[in-house]
């Protein structure tokens, strides 16, 4: 799945590891709402959201499970999609604009898909493969579509620049366009995809609307952000950013041509940027029963509206595809002694933690991999780290001090800045309210160890731009991540793994990093799906025992509608509603 | 009179050119780097670089002055073959968090903000102005120290205190305000009621702070002017004690209020950052502020700084302009 | 002859009151109940914060130590109000457990920092510009007074908003200050930086009347230096102004310092300043409204009756004004 | 005969204004002070006198150099200090004084009766013989002032009290020129009359010399030994005091004299009054010609082109008029 | 018959913060119609009080007011004193008319002239606003204001000192008022324009056949203006009468002081000037006796040390010449140096 977005980071914080016991289950889903049970059609249905706006309308620039839900079920269609059912079998993939879920030959090389016919664009006209092709491409312009997922273009079998850039510079440039076109070709209505590696689910990355088609002729360049061209049952009627979207149907497309969408409301509006408390106060008095909230409750109120019992119909309190953790930056200078990060991990009071963001109930359970126990096979318990016998999760300070007492020895410079007063240890994390209370909590925690923690709080919009900025990025950074489908070839070479689009850790550095990275990219070719398990969960265990991350906590989430909304249910894939079966009761 | 104006008019171009180009060296000199910011993900020296040409931060200043200054006259292009787009002039620059042309961003929003402003500027001089009469008309009595209170309260209560307070506690606990709403632009035009529903509790809350001082200012300034020698000899003509406030004292001692509420009223245009954040307003305020704080966007930045500037410049003009007709001894020499 | 002609005139004990301008303004200033009253409570909440370290240690309390104990499981204040309690006066802060109490004294000593640095770092610098502009007028103070036309057609609040964090890390860079010290380094430059034109104005016009005054000139013609009817006529006169500027501008940089918190662009945790509670309060309106009606109460009382305390001081010194 | 103490030679002050207000602009010249000459010599009081705007005041200012003269020379005490330097008029000080016409605004209220007598002292550097303290309650003591009071505030005293202390101001340093710009007028009647009797006695302890500026003719007449009659900036007539008030020759002077009021019923009822038509022009608009041809009853053509020069008419008279009246037995 | 005005014991006092300020004490005058009274005395004896006590332009939470002021109307007598404010209010202006020292700041700067008389005309007369300037006008035209029809429509900062008062005398006489007080109308003139100014209240009193209160310190404009004199001091009349009985045979020290101080400009052989030593007494907490006792050179020469215990009264020396002095005939002629 997708990397969290910044809000959801705003709400998740830092906590560390706790019992293994809750880590079997890869759902402890709360109540959901059944499918279909008398799904009414008309009517106008609200989705409320703090955010400003979706991150990305674009297709190709869409990247957070969210809006990858919403817009994928109300405004645009991919080759493939995920079945839009409830529980673990909304995780196969149907076919969408293809006729089937793809067709890979040449050791999973290449990839061939067939368009169904009559889906149409919003002025009638046929989706056509140029179109996909089209779509396709768009990414490889990296200046204008940013954000976007990488697969296609790391994939797609194009020469690269010394710098890893694709020599294909996208349509609007066109440079390279017929290594492209080499790589990406129509005929008819089927489209092969040439790829550099075995990549034996790339149908799942084709899940991801970077893959969707997109209309040459309505291509707005970085305006497209704004009002993709649709060709799904809705489309956008107005949309501004900061205040709302209104999405009204699309008369052009057809029931018929389309198995996998079912649209029940006449209209659609989100309304952005409300308080957070006014957003509360909306579902907690349920003033407006069509309601959808697009977020979570801040943490004070998710115990008024998850207590009460006459909103059991409601709410679902799930555990979502994420994992958040603190990423340690291994560069020399920064936190390269492992017995330094060791001591942070056990100083840390995660129960308080826990608390302070909403509970075990609501937030999370501390977590033991990098990996979420619901990737299944990817997923096992690791030894050490919170399965250390000297763990608490309130914290376990004599154990630190040991540790510090090694590291004076061991590292002596780390030991003198994690120390020293006047230097201490800096970790990055995004301004919030929760997080600045957060720092409270590690900085008094850590000062039991004798550790001296800083905090260096960016805003939120900042914050990743930041933090990836090796020059920037000072010693620990909070962030979160959820597997882009069910393997951990989204999770490890993304998180640690210089070519990867999310290393925090900088540990290219690291001695050990070679023999990682190796290791790293055998799985990723490997074809032996029980193989590739095995190795992702020997790297797990190998991140967690260097302690490039600390504390993963395996997030929990918290969805609520108001009373008028029917066809709930939770898509597992996407960590979010299965927007496409909702309705107005 | 022509020569006047013509001669207040050049200065003020003069000063808002030179508030632009300290705008934009301000910001160019500042270690932020837009370029970074909106790389994303993927974010590799090239991708950077790219931006940075995107953005046309790869330029000395001066050319980025010059563009600006250019965009505003003609327009400006950006993009390239297939994304190419423009934005027709006057061009503010364009937004590529938000990917709409700035221009357009401040069209949206300057209607809230001045909704916002006119209301509550209404509100607070009626009410600032009329309870600074009452208060002076009884002085040292009992509406006199109520008013006093009143303004105590209104100068010592932060707006964002009172803001939130009237939010909460008053218009959402109530249900004066939808709150899915809230926030929600209404045109006058359309929906006059939406409109005054939308905004009520924002003016007031912008209102009680200002009211005070209008009140408190108004008072002095009636008292004070009582006390002139040609209020004097009106009373010695036999004009009425009303008559007296009405005609004399109060043309007087409301003149200097012009000035004040001319430039309050400007500054309230470049944005009521706090109410328009607490009530969810789409204004310049929650636009630059936003800009700032979530996504540091530069051009959105740069016009919205301008703009504020623009308008207490101008109304500095007007002021002065305005000044001059009501005060006879500063219209002729 | 002559002399006697001269003596005879002497007064024959004019009764006028034997009394400096201080203490006619004190006189003044005593008979003013609600102003004393002010005062006291403006002393009672300054001291309150000058003592913060010796009070919080008197009660036993800490403004950096959590109490687990009093939170629930998911970190609210257990009990009502905010948890309040013998222990905790005001309650403690969900989340944390930290004292509210502590929380604000402390949290009220960056405030009254802030303020008290920035009052009068403006009163000073505005003086200083004020006067030397008013009394030498010229060039310099045509070119002085367009800057800071200039300067006020700026819309100061959003400039601090947009410049406080890049500020803030070109202040750390070049190691003037670190952390919160930076983020108030910068806070009170801005202020300053915006706020010495208005009072540089007063000043002024008041220096250049103050400048008409046939006393100057008889300095003058005793062959006075300008340094010398600067410092020695002028600015013993200016005090007053300075005075009731200092008073009325403390209560508002002390609300400006709480507003620019509020809006994230102060202090930072795990600081406590008035604006920095209250921001982290709204959160938690519905289920621990203690926690954001007591600081509220308690800004806007230090806020009046410093307000009422500046009109106080302003009425004693300067009865006629009744602005 | 004696040098003079003071020689004013063609003094002209000459003040930039912005004459418009918000829709006109225009700079102009307020000629306050056009052409003025002057003669003081020790022990003698000069009478300067004029209506409010003819520049008497700013003469008094400019000769103490408080203004920077236009143009002209002025000799003090037989040195031309024209265009000494504030540094090098500083010593001179000491030789040359100023009494003020308002004696509120002309004592710092922040300062006690000792500091503002002692400034005088503090500036010079002079340490008086005996001791400064001394030395300024003695001043008090020679001004009519109870010495104990050297520590109170001018509020706390009347307004002829206060006069009194410019006064020692003034004397401190044993000046050879005071000037005294409207030194009484801002008093009541009763108290006067006690300044000038102190002023008189002080000129003749000292031998000082006084140039007194003022408007009201009665007072001139009576402390002054020569009189300079001046309108818009311009010396009009200047003689002895009994030849210019029994026989003023200058039309504006006799019209100025006749407007005097008398305070006796009787004579003031039978007395010829000239009565001016109109107001005084405006300072930066001067008429041409003779400056008091607007008012003046005998104007004729000659008086609204050429300007009269001031001319010896009579040993130790002189007038600036075309058609000056005649000379009475 | 009996005087349009009469003043019976008219006391006006203020409470401050340092005590009750007696600011005129037991005043009793009259004066008639086509009569000029003018009131000497110096700042703070009480002269200004008395005359907006009795135009009841006086503060009225503030100020306590005894004793009675009374017009004779054409429609019976009004003690203003005690009638309603309201009614007072319509005697302002058309009974009873007051020009004030400063005429600067007496006109209202954002009004023009014309506004501002008319305004005065209309309260009392119907006309529409033209009518109010065209009889605005003829009222500039009378008081000597050259182009009158075109200064009507000026503002006051477009007039010089003179023509300003010159505008206040025509605003005062519009509604062709009985009694008319004049509050030091010539202390902010030049000497020539004085003259113009007090010829013009003269011509006009003739005109519309006034009563004229003048208000002054200066005895010289009272010499030329006045038919009886009223000499204030420390907010008493401490002498009363003819204006020649004043200069020629005053019966208080305090009067013949003021006579002694002031240097005549007729008078070239340099006399030194008499001064009164000492200052005027403050308001507040008047000694008991008499006032002036401090001041007076010949207190001395009363019995029983009576100046420092007994105020003297008001009483008449000789045909309507009123002293408020225990000194005797006799004493008082050598205090007149024998005359």
């Amino acid at each position: 799945m997708s990397k969290m977005t910044s809000r959801h980071l705003r709400r998740r914080l830092l906590a560390t590891t706790a019992a293994t016991a809750l880590l079997a289950a890869g759902v402890l889903v709360g109540t959901a709402g059944t499918a279909n049970a008398a799904a009414k059609t008309g009517g106008t249905l609200y989705f409320i959201t703090h955010s400003e706006q979706f991150d990305h309308v674009d297709p190709a620039r869409v990247y957070t499970g969210r809006d990858i839900a919403f817009f994928n079920s109300y405004l645009y269609r991919n080759l493939v999609s995920y079945k839009p059912t409830a529980g673990s079998a909304g995780s196969s993939l149907v076919a969408d604009l293809a006729t089937n879920t793809g067709v890979p030959s040449n050791a999973a090389k290449t990839w061939t898909f067939t368009l169904r016919p009559g889906s149409t664009w919003e002025d009638g006209s046929a989706v056509t493969c140029a179109d996909v092709a089209y779509g396709v491409s768009r990414p490889f312009a990296q200046d204008v579509i940013t954000d976007g997922p990488q697969y296609l273009v790391q994939a797609l079998d194009i020469p690269k620049n010394d710098d890893g850039s694709s020599k294909y510079a996208g349509p609007y440039k066109k440079t390279g366009q017929e290594l492209f076109d080499k790589a990406v070709s129509c005929k008819g209505n089927t489209i092969t995809f040439k790829l550099n590696r075995s990549f034996a689910d790339f149908n799942y990355a084709l899940t991801y609307p970077a893959g969707a088609p997109v209309k040459k002729a309505k291509d707005t360049g970085d305006k497209y952000d704004l009002k993709p061209y649709s060709n799904g049952p809705y489309k956008i009627e107005s949309y501004q950013i900061g205040d709302e979207m209104v999405l009204v149907r699309n008369a052009a497309w057809k029931k018929s041509s389309d198995s996998v969408r079912t649209p029940y409301a006449d209209n659609l509006v989100v309304r952005f940027g409300l308080a957070e408390d006014v957003r509360d106060q909306i579902m907690l008095d349920n003033s407006i029963p069509n309601t959808v909230s697009l977020d979570g409750l801040m943490p004070a109120n998710n115990r008024a509206f998850f207590d009460d019992p006459k909103k059991a119909n409601q709410r679902m309190n799930v555990y979502d595809p994420y994992v958040s953790y603190a990423a340690m930056n291994v560069a020399a200078g920064h936190m390269d002694c492992l017995n330094v990060r060791k001591a942070v991990f056990f100083a840390i009071n995660t129960q308080a933690l826990i608390d302070l963001s909403g509970g075990t109930v609501y937030y999370g359970v501390p977590g033991d991999s990098p990996v979420k126990p619901v990737l299944g096979l990817d997923y096992k318990p690791t030894t050490g780290n919170i399965h250390d016998p000297a763990w608490k999760i309130t914290g376990a300070p004599d154990k630190a001090k040991e540790l510090m007492a090694a590291a004076k020895t061991a590292c002596p410079a780390a030991y003198d800045r994690a120390t020293n007063p006047d230097k201490g240890i800096v970790w990055d994390i995004s301004k919030t309210s929760t997080n600045e209370k957060a720092s409270v909590l590690i900085t008094n925690a850590l000062k039991l160890a004798g550790i001296v923690m800083k905090f260096n709080f960016i805003p939120g919009g900042q914050y990743y731009s930041t933090v990836m900025n090796p020059e920037k990025q000072n010693d620990i950074s909070s962030a979160g991540w959820g597997a882009d489908w069910a393997n951990a070839s989204t999770v490890i070479p993304e998180l640690f793994t210089k070519e990867g689009g999310f290393n925090l850790s900088q540990n290219w550095n690291d001695a050990a990093y070679a023999a990682f990275k190796k290791k790293s990219d055998a799985a990723k070719n490997e074809t032996n799906r029980a193989k590739q398990a095995k190795g992702w969960q020997e790297l797990g265990q190998y991140v967690m025992d260097q302690y490039w991350i600390i504390r993963p906590i395996f997030g929990k989430g918290q969805f609520q509608w108001g009373s008028s909304v029917g066809g709930v249910y939770y898509w597992e894939p996407q960590g979010t509603f299965g927007f496409g079966q909702l309705y107005v009761k | 009179m022509l020569k006047y104006l013509v001669r207040r008019i050049s200065a003020t171009l003069v000063v808002l050119t030179l508030i632009s180009m300290s705008v934009f060296l301000i910001f160019d000199v500042l270690p932020m780097d837009p370029a970074r910011l909106t790389c994303g993900k993927a974010c590799s020296p090239a991708v950077v670089e790219a931006n940075r040409h995107r953005l046309g931060l790869d330029v000395p200043v001066q050319v980025q002055y010059g563009r600006w200054v250019k965009g505003l006259f003609v327009g400006r292009t950006y993009g390239e073959g297939q994304a190419e787009f423009t934005c027709p002039a006057p061009a503010f620059g364009y937004s590529f968090n938000r990917h709409e042309c700035v221009t357009d961003l401040l069209k949206r929003a300057f209607p809230v903000t001045l909704s916002l402003a006119i209301g509550a500027f209404f509100l607070w001089l009626f009410v600032g102005v009329s309870l600074g009469i009452v208060a002076a008309r009884f002085k040292n009595r009992w509406p006199d120290r109520a008013s006093n209170v009143f303004v105590l309260v209104g100068t010592s209560l932060p707006t964002f205190i009172s803001g939130i307070l009237i939010l909460l506690f008053v218009a959402l606990k109530f249900g004066f305000v939808n709150p899915i709403d809230l926030g929600k632009w209404v045109s006058p035009f359309e929906n006059p009621l939406g409109w005054i529903n939308t905004f009520i509790f924002p003016w007031i809350t912008l209102a009680l702070a200002y009211a005070a001082t209008y009140t408190r200012f108004t008072r002095s300034n009636v008292i004070e002017t009582s006390s002139e020698d040609y209020i004097r000899t009106a009373r010695a003509k036999g004009l009425s004690e009303k008559v007296i406030l009405r005609k004399h004292t109060l043309r007087a001692a409301l003149a200097p209020i012009v000035t004040l509420a001319g430039l309050d009223f400007a500054g309230l245009l470049g944005g009521a950052i706090i109410t328009e954040g607490i009530f969810n307003l789409p204004g310049l305020g929650r636009l630059s502020i936003r800009a700032v704080l979530n996504d540091y966007d530069l051009p959105i930045i740069v016009a919205t700084t301008m703009l504020a500037a623009t308008f207490l410049v101008v109304m500095n003009l007007l002021v002065d302009i305005l000044y001059a007709y009501i005060d006879p001894r500063v219209r002729v020499a | 002859m002559a002399d006697n002609a001269v003596l005879e005139v002497e007064d024959s004990a004019q009764d006028f009151a034997q009394r400096t301008p201080k203490q006619i303004a004190w006189k003044r200033f005593r008979r003013n109940k609600v102003g004393v009253a002010s005062a006291w409570v403006a002393i009672f909440f300054i001291m309150a914060a000058v003592l913060a370290p010796i009070i919080v240690r008197l009660l036993g309390l800490s403004n950096t130590l959590t109490y687990p104990e009093t939170l629930n499981e998911y970190a609210m204040p257990i009990g009502k109000f905010g948890g309040i309690s013998l222990d905790h006066p005001l309650g403690v802060e969900p989340g944390t457990g930290r004292d509210v109490l502590s929380l604000l004294l402390y949290g009220s000593r960056i405030s009254y920092t802030v303020a008290v640095i920035t009052s009068v770092s403006t009163i000073g610098l505005g003086m200083l510009i004020g006067v030397s502009t008013g009394y030498f007028r010229g060039r310099v103070d045509a070119i002085v007074g367009r800057f800071s036309d200039f300067l006020l057609s700026f819309p100061g609040t959003f400039m601090i908003i947009a410049l406080s964090l890049p500020l803030v890390q070109r202040v750390e860079a070049m190691g003037i200050a670190k952390d919160n010290a930076a983020r108030i380094v910068v806070l009170v430059t801005f202020f300053v930086f915006f706020g010495w034109p208005g009072f540089a104005r007063l000043i002024r016009s008041q220096a250049m009347s103050m400048r008409e005054r046939d006393f100057v000139m008889a300095a003058q013609a005793m062959g006075a230096s300008s340094w010398r009817i600067i410092t020695k006529e002028l600015l013993p006169n200016l005090w007053p102004t300075a005075i009731v500027f200092l008073s009325l501008s403390l209560p508002g940089f002390l609300s400006a310092e709480a507003v620019f918190s509020f809006l994230g662009v102060g202090v930072q945790a795990p600081a406590s300043t008035f604006g920095l509670v209250l921001s982290d309060a709204i959160g938690y309106w519905r289920d621990d409204p203690a926690y954001l009606l007591i600081p509220s109460t308690m800004l806007v009382t230090i806020v009046l009756s410093l307000n009422l305390l500046g009109d106080a001081i302003r009425d004693a010194l300067d009865p006629k004004g009744s602005r | 005969m004696t040098q003079p103490i003071l020689k004013v030679t063609g003094l002209k002050k000459h003040f930039p204004v912005s004459t418009g207000g918000v829709f006109s602009k225009g700079k102009g010249v307020v000629k306050a002070v056009d052409g003025v000459d002057l003669e003081i010599f020790p022990g003698q009081t000069i009478g300067l006198v004029g209506e409010s705007g003819c520049g008497k005041t700013t003469v008094g200012r400019t000769v103490l150099k408080l203004y920077e003269p236009t143009a002209g020379t002025i000799e003090f005490n037989g040195e031309d200090i024209t265009n000494l330097t504030p540094k090098q008029m500083k010593p001179r000080r000491s030789q040359m004084q100023m009494i003020f016409q308002d004696p509120f605004a002309s004592l710092n209220p922040r300062q006690t009766v000792g500091t503002l007598i002692g400034n005088t002292f503090d500036i010079q550097k002079i340490t008086p013989q005996g001791g400064k303290v001394e030395e300024i309650q003695r001043l008090m003591k020679r001004v009519g002032l109870n010495p104990e009071h050297i520590n109170r505030y001018p509020h706390e005293f009347s307004g002829g009290q206060r006069q009194r202390i410019g006064v020692a101001r003034a004397i401190a340093l044993k000046p050879k020129l005071i000037v005294a710009d409207e030194p009484v007028s801002a008093l009541d009647v009763s108290i006067q009359a006690q300044v000038v009797n102190l002023l008189e006695d002080l000129q003749e302890e000292f031998n000082l010399s006084y140039l007194f500026v003022a408007h009201d003719l009665s007072v001139v007449q009576h402390i002054s030994d020569r009189v300079v009659v001046m309108y818009l900036g311009k010396v009009m007539e200047d003689a002895d005091k009994k030849d210019l008030f029994l026989n003023p020759r200058h039309p504006y002077t006799k019209a100025l004299l006749s407007a005097v009021p008398v305070p006796d019923p009787k004579i003031g009822r039978a007395r010829e009054r000239i009565i001016l038509q109109g107001d005084l022009p405006s300072p930066v608009n001067p008429p041409a010609g003779c400056v008091f041809n607007t008012r003046c009853w005998k104007a004729q053509d000659k008086c609204r082109t050429e300007v009269p020069e001031l001319v010896q008419i009579q040993p130790g008279h002189k007038i600036a008029c075309h058609f000056p009246e005649p000379a009475s037995a | 018959m009996s005087a349009f005005l009469e003043v019976k014991n008219l006391t006006v006092s203020f409470p401050t913060e340092d005590g009750l300020v007696q600011a005129s004490n037991d005043i009793s005058f009259s004066v008639d119609r086509g009569e000029t009274l003018a009131v000497v005395g110096e700042s703070g004896s009480g002269k200004s009080v008395t005359s907006l006590a009795i135009m009841g332009l006086h503060n009225r939470q503030t100020t306590n007011i005894n004793g009675s002021a009374v017009l004779n109307l054409e429609s019976g007598p009004i003690d203003v004193i005690s009638a309603p404010e309201e009614q007072v209010r319509r005697l302002r202006g058309k009974a009873m008319s007051m020009i004030f020292q400063d005429p600067m700041s007496a006109l209202h700067p954002y009004y023009s002239i014309g506004d501002q008389l008319s305004e005065a005309w209309r309260l009392y007369n119907k006309g529409d606003k033209k009518a109010g300037f065209k009889r605005a006008t003829e009222m500039l035209e009378l008081v000597g204001i050259p182009d009158a029809s075109k200064r009507v429509k000026e503002f006051p900062h477009q007039f010089s000192g003179g023509m300003r008062q010159r505008v206040m005398i025509a605003m005062a006489l519009i509604n062709n008022p009985a009694l008319l007080i004049a509050d030091e109308p010539t202390t902010a003139l030049d000497v020539t324009v004085q003259s113009q100014i007090l010829q013009l209240l003269k011509d006009m009193q003739k005109e519309f056949n006034m009563a004229v209160i003048l208000i002054t310190h200066d005895l010289g404009v009272v010499a030329e203006v006045a038919d009886r004199v009223n000499v204030m001091y420390a907010g008493k009349i401490v002498e009363q009468g003819v204006a020649d009985g004043i200069y020629y045979k005053p019966d208080h020290p305090y009067t013949i002081g003021l006579l002694n101080s002031i240097p005549r400009v007729d008078q070239l052989e340099g006399k030194r000037l008499i001064a009164i030593p000492g200052q005027p007494p403050s308001l507040i907490n008047l000694p008991q006796g008499c006032s002036f006792r401090k001041r007076c050179t010949f207190a001395d020469q009363v019995a029983d040390n009576l100046c420092a215990t007994i105020a003297p009264s008001l009483d008449m020396k000789e045909n309507a010449h009123f002293s408020r002095c225990h000194l005797t005939e006799k004493q008082l002629v050598a205090a007149r140096g024998g005359k």
